[in-house]
């Protein structure tokens, strides 16, 4: 059996189990856990067993990375379901599953109504990442860029919180508007090489050695980057994004940041840099200017909010400028920070969501002038906040930091200047995340604070996983780096100074 | 007795043609419209039947007993909606007031 | 040009304007059967002696009266010739007398031209008309009558519901 | 050995962080104390043993351990690497022991701190990170350390976290030094970039090799040492110190006294043969440490509160050891380091048992004639001032300043080709700083302890607070002898621990340089016995609020003179340094970055979001065609049917 | 002669054969059940025989009617859609219980497909007239007679006057070749080019009406608002895929005559944002679906410009998307809607579906996101489709108006839903909501047709990849 259409599938297929089962067995009373939690536990175990197992084993197969899998689909335009698998695809996969199970753990309850429902959205949206993580044909990644949207959106919409429906529909049209584009590059780049071989495909592989005219490599570039520049995001079009997480569920706020948003820095990676080598590398100072801006603008921002997952939002934006910085370096150092850097703020962010979450769940706001002092009453669930508000500052030892120094040292090579600027971001940054600190959980207790519950240490428990996996990324990245690193495309030299050394 | 060329044809129809566009777009009873629209019908059933004298082909001739035919159907339906309308409170057969699908 | 056939061009062309241009509307029937019947005059003389007399008894005879019949069934009256001609002012006619004038012209700037050598047309006799109309075009009069079968049911659908108001 | 007892050095505290964390509020006080002494102590002991392993080998080099490699990119390879060689050695002890003896303090003294956990988890958190920077063999292992002591640092400074005041100035400390690590790490970049590695040893030697231009040493120097100023508060990054002695008085002892902010000390020592190739960087750093080192010296003459007294002090005595690195004598920097160490934690911890009993009296002026009540206290202050002070002799800080205070006086700066700069001018600036902080320590001990009884003073020190206190006295007084000057017995122990190779001596020194230092302190300590020492003293009334000293009162020939020479420059600076410009600047930065970008939320509400609004506002209007359109008349729609078809006919016709 | 031997597809003499059936048992008994049981079993019996025909397939050019796969797919299309409309209007408390509905939606139906078997003008004009009259009857049988009659009267003199603007660019055709063979005029002889130029331009004119592209596009709002719901679905899908079945036919594989080109163009962008734009704001349900089918019009005129290698894929998958997703969206309007409550034809009615009604609220969510070209559903290929023939022909223009139509469309579709998902207004009034059997039926074979041919295209969509036009081409083979 071979692992990545399963992978694709599973989440999908067990949503719809836990539907069916939320409708049948409804929950008997709030606290229980009722029968479609636990199938869709039972199908992340199963999931997990499933990447373990497409991690480790080495089947022999026809694909040029290590994990293979195709099957027509439409042969009369040349799409046929191409999955492969590379250490970046798979690592982030992993992180996928992680958050997944964080949010199935920790955060799920939030949604009392159609749990069913919600569940269902939930694993959708799993599908359509995982889908785009491993899609190879374009039409195919396209199909699955498109798909997870529409769960994510319906979360917002149904679940969100009091400005759901505009949040959820501006994060719609945004990407699907910039999906269009991409669209319209990945039809000429398939029909430029239709042109010049007759050989109508949509395989990646094989529309890697279309030779293009710099301006129509331009052209296509782009057009990948707006769709890609929307998610990440990048600074002037990143509107949708705080709207979007601030009023998401708490599970959808950890998808929404801890992998949706990945899923932009996957594609710029594997499309814009890999797919048009010079063409980005053109394009490169304008990219890096649009993340120091992306930086700076973030963390400007956050540091003026007074909602808290509104200023995780901001934060965000300000962690995915070193994304773009690093990719966009032109050497595979900055190429590994920003993997890093996506895996370490995929874990932090998503662990301050959730935190903000149980805050919300809690307390019933978000602001944090209304919050105030949690230490006293919540010292697990506050000193939880402070590891992972240290992580979002880029405290050494800790994952972003790796992300960042890679990714700063990359852009030193290139221009010292942006580097400089863009490392005052973390002067920034500690504002931002030092005012969240010093605004819920240390400070004094508000008058009017009910007494509210802690952590159980077994969501502690949860959250010391998340936080040992922040400090193994901070301290022992090599092993993730060598594993997750983009793969070079076959029978191309990967341009970059890097060579080709993992 | 052929005393009209395809060209000779062509002008009259045309000229029938327009004068019925432009009862159509002036008339405001219905039945005025109708009546400008048996026009514009007559002026293709024209064209029709110059173009068959002109090919020598009674095509011509036999597209004229169908939009003969459409006319009728279309004046007959046509005029039942008229007196239908007329019946539920549109005394005066103007096209333009009392319209309720707009927008 | 026949002078005749100049005659019969010009009456079908003048009956139409005053078809659209009268308040009263008999007085526009009356005005359409003369149009009509000066267009069947063309007709003859386009050698199509068949169509003329169809033009005559169907159109001129049988839709003219269901005109009339439906003219005298509303019973439009004086008010109604008032409102017409409340209507029917010069500024009216500007937009549709544009547009249509412009239509016009267009259309006679694509068939000027074509007064050069055309074929002489000749005379097609009903023979020719009925063997085609029941030769290789049976199948058309077929759907003709479907045609007619459904204008029949929806006027038939629409004049029986006419008191009902339900 | 060594492979195991290293990591084992920085895994105790760390590890009894952890435990104490974990276990928060499930483990009574005493035994988090005990776990935190624990911890800390057991690195002592282990520090020792390594110290003694590390002179009992080789000469040169020192006890290397990798523990694994951290980033291996090309163009980048950083380890997480241990290095014990004879510098960090001398910043191990320091840290281990006198972290031991002040957490040992601390558990007397914070016994009944309800947030006990918390501050003994940091504080072991912080021993732990301060021990990685110590000990780190690679630069950016080292910057894991130099965060990690921050953080703490914010957290204990913020550890009272009810008053906005402690957050904020804890805000302020992390801000402040968190510019300074940017520009270290910038710092790192550039050399990470030019060597392609970053640690220590092969740095050093890319740059002896000459691969790094000139200008690329002197600014990357420059970073470093922008780096450094910020983390030991030296001009311009003075500001967040006093504010920082809202923490516990442990801390302050440990973190902003004994061993942090020596941090930035110990990175230029660590990389002086960097320092040594960039001269104008080297002058600045002298010059900076001068300027500082007399600010705070002026500006704790005028403080009322004895914490502050204290920590502008620390600042004032970091300026002289920033002095002799930029002198280029950073062994005696490092001496300097140690005696602080000592006789400052004593100091601090003093203080803090002092203001404990005292009911938590901080103003100099409300204390007094305390000398009765706590005689033991007393007793550990004198000896701690007169080691600050620098009394000749008997006190360890005589033998360190007079190092400092030869090296200052042969330096001689060659900053471009003819342009060269004497060090005698730095040395006055020392010799007046010796003698005003003999000034201003012994003006605390008089109000202080001696004169009229201010406030009672109740219970007494126990005795789990007096042990450490005699210890650090004891080091106060003798830890200096181990380096002389050449005029008194010639004994160079340190500097030939530190530098086995080449031994500072001087030869050539006169005799009347020792003399002057000598006698510095001796006139700032007379100076102070006639102003506040006598029964009824000049100053006595004058409120200390910083800076705002009353004017001088005339017919007090003394007083005169006091205002003239010392109350108006100092008002002037007191000025300057209360207006705290660029503290000012960084607290408010917070208040500012809302401000501005309060503004440009509003812009941005005005730009992007209208923008986005804008659109579908445009297509909101658009959506009003049908009204326009859509008007419901059958001559309307043919006569757009008619149009059509005359467009179409004219497009095809006519083109 | 007459007799055995005459070319007739299949389809067409079956359904004709139906409408006689239908009348001699509307002379025998007048039973409206009995109606639609005739009508339902006959367009079966007419889907099974989809590509059969009586007589010898003629082989010149002088054939009233042809018949090749892409008849067949059009008028499997148009069939399975009069059959799902059939289904919807069975027992529609919307529809008034007449034998005669059934009935017209037959000639309705029969006039369709004698447009897509058409080669000839007579019975594609014919076909065309049938289909407008058969409509004209079929928007008064809403209960609410007024509008109805308002509908059917607009719709009478608007399409009378395009026909007869067609039929006078038909005459001119035909004087201008001498024959009235289904194609674009070709000057013969000593003709200026002038008036085949003018034919074309009526001839489209006149398709473009029925087309509802933009200048031409009044009607189709007003129309189907007027009308029942199932009759508004009838008018919005059975006579476009007739319509663009007929115009793709007309046009063929060919390349466009040039002159045509910027007119085209033209009328693209004025439909696709026309239609958008219209809709945005539109508070009335069907008039929303009537511009938005005005939009998606435009779209597959795109494909429609683009003629070669992908386009009759392309255009036969659009219209099969359309198609099931229009029906769908429709039906589940008439499912929508209770005797005595809210009818579904205003957005409005539908805020708080996704709790009152779940099940429809989703059907309706997905076949609207489907409609905007969102994955899984069908409609995500189609418009894929769309996109891909626009590339291949470097139609920029064309492709910019494509993204910014989409992008409004899929505001106003998402608007829907969000109303869908907003807490209702009031607390539900009590109402029998228990839906028709056969529209839940319906609906869901509709959307399992829009899943399953959104993940499996190539499956669902293979038998509508034909060559539209006689295989004449050789780069069609390739396309199945």
């Amino acid at each position: 059996m071979n692992p990545l259409p399963v992978l694709v599938l599973l989440p999908i297929m067990g949503g719809g189990l836990a539907w069916g089962a939320g409708r049948m067995w409804p929950r008997a009373s709030p606290s229980m856990r009722d029968a479609s939690w636990w199938v869709v536990l039972a199908t992340l175990v199963v999931e997990t067993l499933v990447l373990a197992m497409a991690t480790f084993s080495h089947r022999a197969h026809a694909g040029p990375w290590p994990g293979h899998f195709a099957m027509p689909w439409i042969p009369a335009m040349g799409i046929a379901v191409r999955l492969d698998m590379d250490g970046l695809s798979l690592s982030l996969i992993w992180l996928s599953l992680i958050l997944c199970f964080l949010c199935v753990l920790l955060a799920t309850r939030q949604a009392t109504a159609h749990a069913g429902a919600f569940r269902f959205l939930f694993l959708a949206t799993l599908t359509g990442v995982i889908g785009t993580f491993l899609a190879t044909d374009l039409f195919v990644f396209f199909f699955f860029w498109e798909l997870m949207l529409v769960p994510m959106a319906g979360l917002i919409a149904a679940w969100g919180h009091e400005d759901r429906q505009r949040a959820a529909m501006k994060f719609f049209m945004f990407t699907q508007g910039s999906g269009l584009v991409m669209l319209l590059s990945i039809l000429g780049l398939v029909i430029t090489h239709y042109r010049q071989t007759g050989v109508l495909t949509f395989d990646y592989f094989t529309l890697a050695h279309t030779s293009l005219s710099p301006t129509g490599a331009m052209l296509l570039m782009l057009g990948f980057f707006i769709a890609f520049a929307v998610k990440l995001p990048v600074v002037p079009v990143h509107v949708w994004l705080p709207d979007a997480h601030t009023q998401a569920p708490t599970a959808a706020s950890v998808l929404l940041a801890g992998i949706l948003l990945k899923t932009g820095g996957y594609g710029m990676i594997r499309f814009n840099v890999m797919l048009f080598p010079d063409a980005a590398a053109r394009f490169a100072p304008i990219a890096m200017g649009l993340g120091v801006a992306g930086i700076l603008y973030g963390a400007w921002l956050s540091s003026a909010q007074d909602d808290v997952k509104r200023l995780i939002a901001y934060s965000s934006i300000s962690h995915m400028g070193f994304v773009l910085l690093g990719i966009f370096a032109g050497s595979r150092m900055g190429m590994l920070g920003a993997v890093m850097q996506m895996l370490a703020h995929g874990l932090g962010t998503a662990a301050l969501f959730l935190i903000a979450g149980a805050i919300q769940d809690r307390l019933h706001t978000r602001d944090m002038h209304r919050i105030g002092g949690l230490w006293a009453a919540m010292p697990r669930l506050s000193s939880a906040g402070l590891f992972f508000a240290m992580a979002a500052l880029g405290m050494p030892g800790l994952g972003n930091f790796t992300g960042e120094f890679l990714v700063l040292l990359a852009t030193w090579r290139i221009s010292p200047l942006l580097a400089t600027l863009a490392a005052t971001g973390l002067v920034l940054a500690a504002i931002y995340a030092l005012r969240m600190v010093n605004r819920i959980f240390l400070a004094a207790p508000q008058a009017d604070t009910r007494p509210v519950t802690d952590l159980p240490s077994w969501q502690m428990a949860v959250f010391a996983c998340v936080m040992a996996f922040l400090v193994l990324l901070g301290l022992y990245p090599q092993p993730f780096m060598i594993f997750s690193a983009p793969l070079p495309l076959p029978a191309t030299a990967m341009a970059g100074p890097g060579g080709t050394t993992p | 007795m052929l005393a009209f060329s395809f060209n000779d044809t062509l002008l009259v129809a045309t000229v029938l043609f327009s004068i019925g566009l432009a009862g159509v777009l002036v008339r405001r009873n219905m039945v005025f419209m109708l009546m400008s629209l048996d026009i514009m019908l007559n002026a293709a059933a024209l064209v029709f039947v110059g173009a068959g004298a002109r090919w020598h082909d009674a095509t011509g001739q036999v597209m004229f007993v169908l939009i003969l035919a459409l006319a009728a159907v279309e004046t007959a339906v046509g005029l039942a909606i008229i007196v239908c309308l007329h019946a539920r409170g549109r005394p005066t057969l103007d096209a333009d007031t009392g319209n309720l699908l707009r927008g | 040009m026949h002078a005749l056939a100049l005659l019969a061009a010009c009456v079908t062309v003048v009956g139409a304007i005053m078809v659209i241009t009268r308040r009263v509307a008999v007085h526009a029937v009356l005005y359409l059967v003369v149009t009509l019947l000066a267009l069947a005059t063309v007709l003859v003389m386009l050698g199509a002696s068949f169509a003329a007399m169809l033009e005559i008894i169907i159109y001129a005879g049988a839709i003219m009266v269901l005109f009339v019949f439906v003219i005298m069934m509303l019973n439009l009256g004086q008010p109604d010739s008032a409102r017409e001609k409340e209507w029917l002012r010069p500024r009216a006619w500007l937009g549709p007398g544009v547009l249509a004038t412009i239509v016009c012209a267009e259309l006679l700037y694509c068939t000027s031209p074509l007064s050069g050598a055309a074929p002489v047309p000749a005379a097609i006799t009903v023979h020719d008309v009925g063997a085609d109309l029941f030769g290789r075009y049976v199948l058309v009069v077929e759907l003709v009558s479907y045609l007619l079968l459904a204008g029949l049911v929806s006027a038939f659908y629409i004049g029986r519901n006419r008191a009902g108001g339900r | 050995m060594a492979e195991i007892l290293l990591p084992l050095l920085v895994l105790c505290p760390l590890a009894a962080s952890l435990v104490v964390f974990i276990s928060a509020g499930r483990m009574g006080a005493r035994a988090i104390g005990t776990v935190a002494c624990a911890g800390v102590g057991i690195s002592a002991v282990l520090s020792i043993i390594l110290s003694v392993m590390l002179l009992s080998g080789p000469v040169a080099g020192g006890l290397q351990v990798t523990l694994w490699p951290w980033m291996r990119v090309a163009g980048l390879s950083a380890d997480i690497a241990f290095t014990l060689d004879r510098i960090s050695m001398v910043m191990v002890l320091v840290v281990t022991i006198v972290g031991l003896l002040i957490h040992v303090y601390a558990a007397g003294y914070m016994r009944d701190d309800p947030g006990i956990a918390r501050f003994f988890g940091c504080m072991t958190l912080f021993v732990a990170a301060m021990l990685v920077l110590v000990l780190a063999s690679d630069l950016l292992c080292l910057f894991i350390g130099w965060e990690g002591v921050g953080l703490c640092s914010y957290l204990l400074i913020g550890f009272w976290y009810d008053d906005p005041a402690n957050t904020s100035a804890a805000r302020k400390a992390f801000y402040m030094t968190r510019m300074g690590d940017v520009a270290l790490l910038c710092g790192l970049l550039l050399l990470a970039c030019a060597t392609g590695s970053l640690r220590i040893g092969s740095v050093l030697a890319s740059v002896a090799d000459g691969r790094l231009p000139a200008s690329g040493v002197n600014v990357a120097a420059a970073f470093i040492l922008v780096g450094a100023l910020a983390k030991s508060a030296q001009i311009p990054f003075q500001a967040w110190l006093p504010d920082a002695m809202a923490g516990p008085t442990p801390t302050s002892a440990l973190i902003h006294a004994a061993t942090m902010v020596t941090a930035g000390v110990y990175l230029i020592a660590r990389v002086h043969d960097l320092f040594a190739m960039a001269a104008p960087v080297m002058a600045l750093t002298a010059v900076l440490g001068a300027l500082t080192l007399l600010m705070g010296a002026c500006t704790a003459l005028v403080q009322s509160d004895l914490k502050r007294i204290l920590a502008w002090s620390t600042i004032s005595q970091l300026g002289y050891m920033f002095l002799a690195l930029g002198c280029g004598v950073w062994q005696a920097a490092l001496f300097h380091l140690m005696t602080h160490a000592f006789f400052k934690a004593l100091l601090f911890l003093t203080a803090g048992a002092v203001i404990m009993r005292a009911g938590h009296e901080q103003d100099i002026f409300r204390l007094g004639g305390l000398r009765r009540a706590m005689p033991g206290l007393t007793a550990a202050f004198v000896a701690g001032a007169s080691a600050l002070a620098g009394l000749p002799l008997v006190t360890a800080g005589f033998y360190s300043k007079e190092m400092i205070l030869s090296g200052v006086w042969h330096v001689h700066f060659g900053l471009a080709r003819e342009w060269t700069l004497s060090g005698h001018p730095l040395w006055g600036i020392a010799l007046l700083g010796a003698f005003l902080t003999a000034l201003y320590i012994f003006r605390c001990v008089f109000i202080v302890f001696c004169g009229k009884a201010g406030t009672r003073a109740a219970g007494r020190t126990s005795r789990l607070m007096g042990i450490p206190l005699v210890c650090l006295s004891v080091l106060s007084l003798f830890g200096g002898v181990i380096e002389m000057p050449d005029t008194l017995p010639s004994l160079h122990l340190f500097s030939a621990l530190l530098d086995p190779g080449t031994p500072l001596s001087h030869a050539d020194e006169p005799v009347w340089l020792v003399l002057a230092g000598a006698l510095a302190p001796l006139a700032g300590l007379g100076v102070a016995w006639v102003l506040w020492g006598r029964p009824s003293p000049v100053m006595r009334e004058i409120p200390g609020q910083a800076g705002v000293i009353r004017p001088a009162r005339t017919g007090r020939g003394m007083d005169v003179l006091y205002d003239r020479v010392f109350v108006q420059p100092f008002r002037l600076l007191a000025w300057l340094t209360r207006l705290d410009i660029p503290g000012h600047a960084i607290t408010g930065t917070g208040r500012l970055t809302r401000a501005a970008s309060a503004g440009i939320l509003g812009v941005r509400a005005g730009l992007l979001d209208m923008l986005a609004m804008r659109a579908t506002g445009t297509a909101r209007w658009a959506g009003h065609l049908p009204g326009l359109f859509q008007n419901g008349r059958v001559r309307w729609y043919a006569a757009w049917i008619a149009g059509g078809l005359c467009a179409g006919l004219a497009m095809a016709v006519l083109s | 002669m007459i007799g055995h031997d005459i070319f007739v597809p299949a389809p067409l003499l079956v359904v004709s054969i139906g409408i006689m059936v239908m009348l001699a048992a509307t002379a025998w008994r007048r039973s409206v059940g009995r109606g639609f049981l005739c009508a339902t079993g006959m367009l079966l019996l007419a889907i099974t025989v989809v590509g059969h025909h009586t007589g010898k397939v003629p082989d010149g050019g002088d054939s009233l009617f042809v018949q090749d796969r892409w008849t067949a797919c059009t008028a499997i299309l148009i069939m399975f859609s009069t059959l799902c409309i059939m289904l919807m209007s069975w027992r529609d408390a919307g529809v008034t219980r007449e034998d005669e509905y059934p009935l017209l939606l037959m000639l309705g139906t029969l006039g369709a497909l004698a447009m897509v078997f058409s080669a000839n003008y007579m019975p594609f004009f014919l076909g065309l007239e049938i289909l407008g009259v058969s409509i004209m009857g079929l928007v008064t049988f809403g209960h609410r007679a007024v509008p109805g009659h308002e509908a059917a009267m607009k719709y009478l003199i608007l399409s009378g006057v395009s026909s007869a603007i067609l039929l006078f660019g038909i005459g001119l055709a035909y004087g201008v070749t001498g024959s009235l063979r289904f194609m674009p005029p070709i000057a013969a002889g000593a003709v200026p080019a002038a008036l085949p130029v003018a034919a074309t331009i009526m001839i489209l004119a006149g398709m473009f009406f029925k087309l509802s592209a933009v200048p031409f596009h009044m009607w189709l709002p007003d129309v189907m608002e007027g009308a029942p719901v199932p009759v508004a679905a009838f008018v919005a899908v059975v006579s476009k895929i007739a319509i663009f079945s007929a115009l793709v036919r007309y046009f063929g594989t060919q390349n466009q005559p040039p002159f045509l080109d910027d007119i085209l163009c033209g009328v693209i962008i004025l439909t696709i944002m026309g239609g958008n734009l219209m809709a945005l704001r539109q508070a009335g349900f069907i008039r929303l679906m009537a511009y938005s089918s005005i939009a998606h019009m435009g779209y597959l005129l795109i494909a429609f410009v683009c003629p070669g290698r992908l386009q009759s894929g392309v255009v036969s998958v659009y219209l099969a998307a359309y198609t099931v997703n229009t029906l769908g969206v429709f039906a589940a309007m008439d499912a929508f809607a209770i005797p005595g409550g809210p009818d579904g034809r205003v957005v409005a009615q539908w805020k708080g579906a996704f709790s009152s009604r779940p099940f429809l609220a989703s059907v309706m969510s997905l076949m609207l996101l489907s409609l905007a070209g969102i994955p899984p559903g069908i409609g995500f290929f189609a418009k894929f489709g769309i996109a891909a023939a626009g590339v291949e022909h470097q139609r920029d223009l064309l492709l910019c108006f494509l993204i910014i139509g989409s992008i409004i469309g899929l505001y106003y579709y998402l608007n829907i839903v969000r109303t869908m998902m907003a807490a209702p207004a009031l607390p539900s009034v009590k109402l029998n909501r228990q839906m028709r059997p056969e529209l839940t039926v319906l609906v869901i074979v509709l959307s399992m047709i829009v899943v399953i041919g959104g993940l499996f295209p190539a499956r669902a969509i293979h038998p509508f990849l034909p060559p539209p036009v006689a295989p004449s081409g050789t780069g069609d083979g390739a396309t199945h």
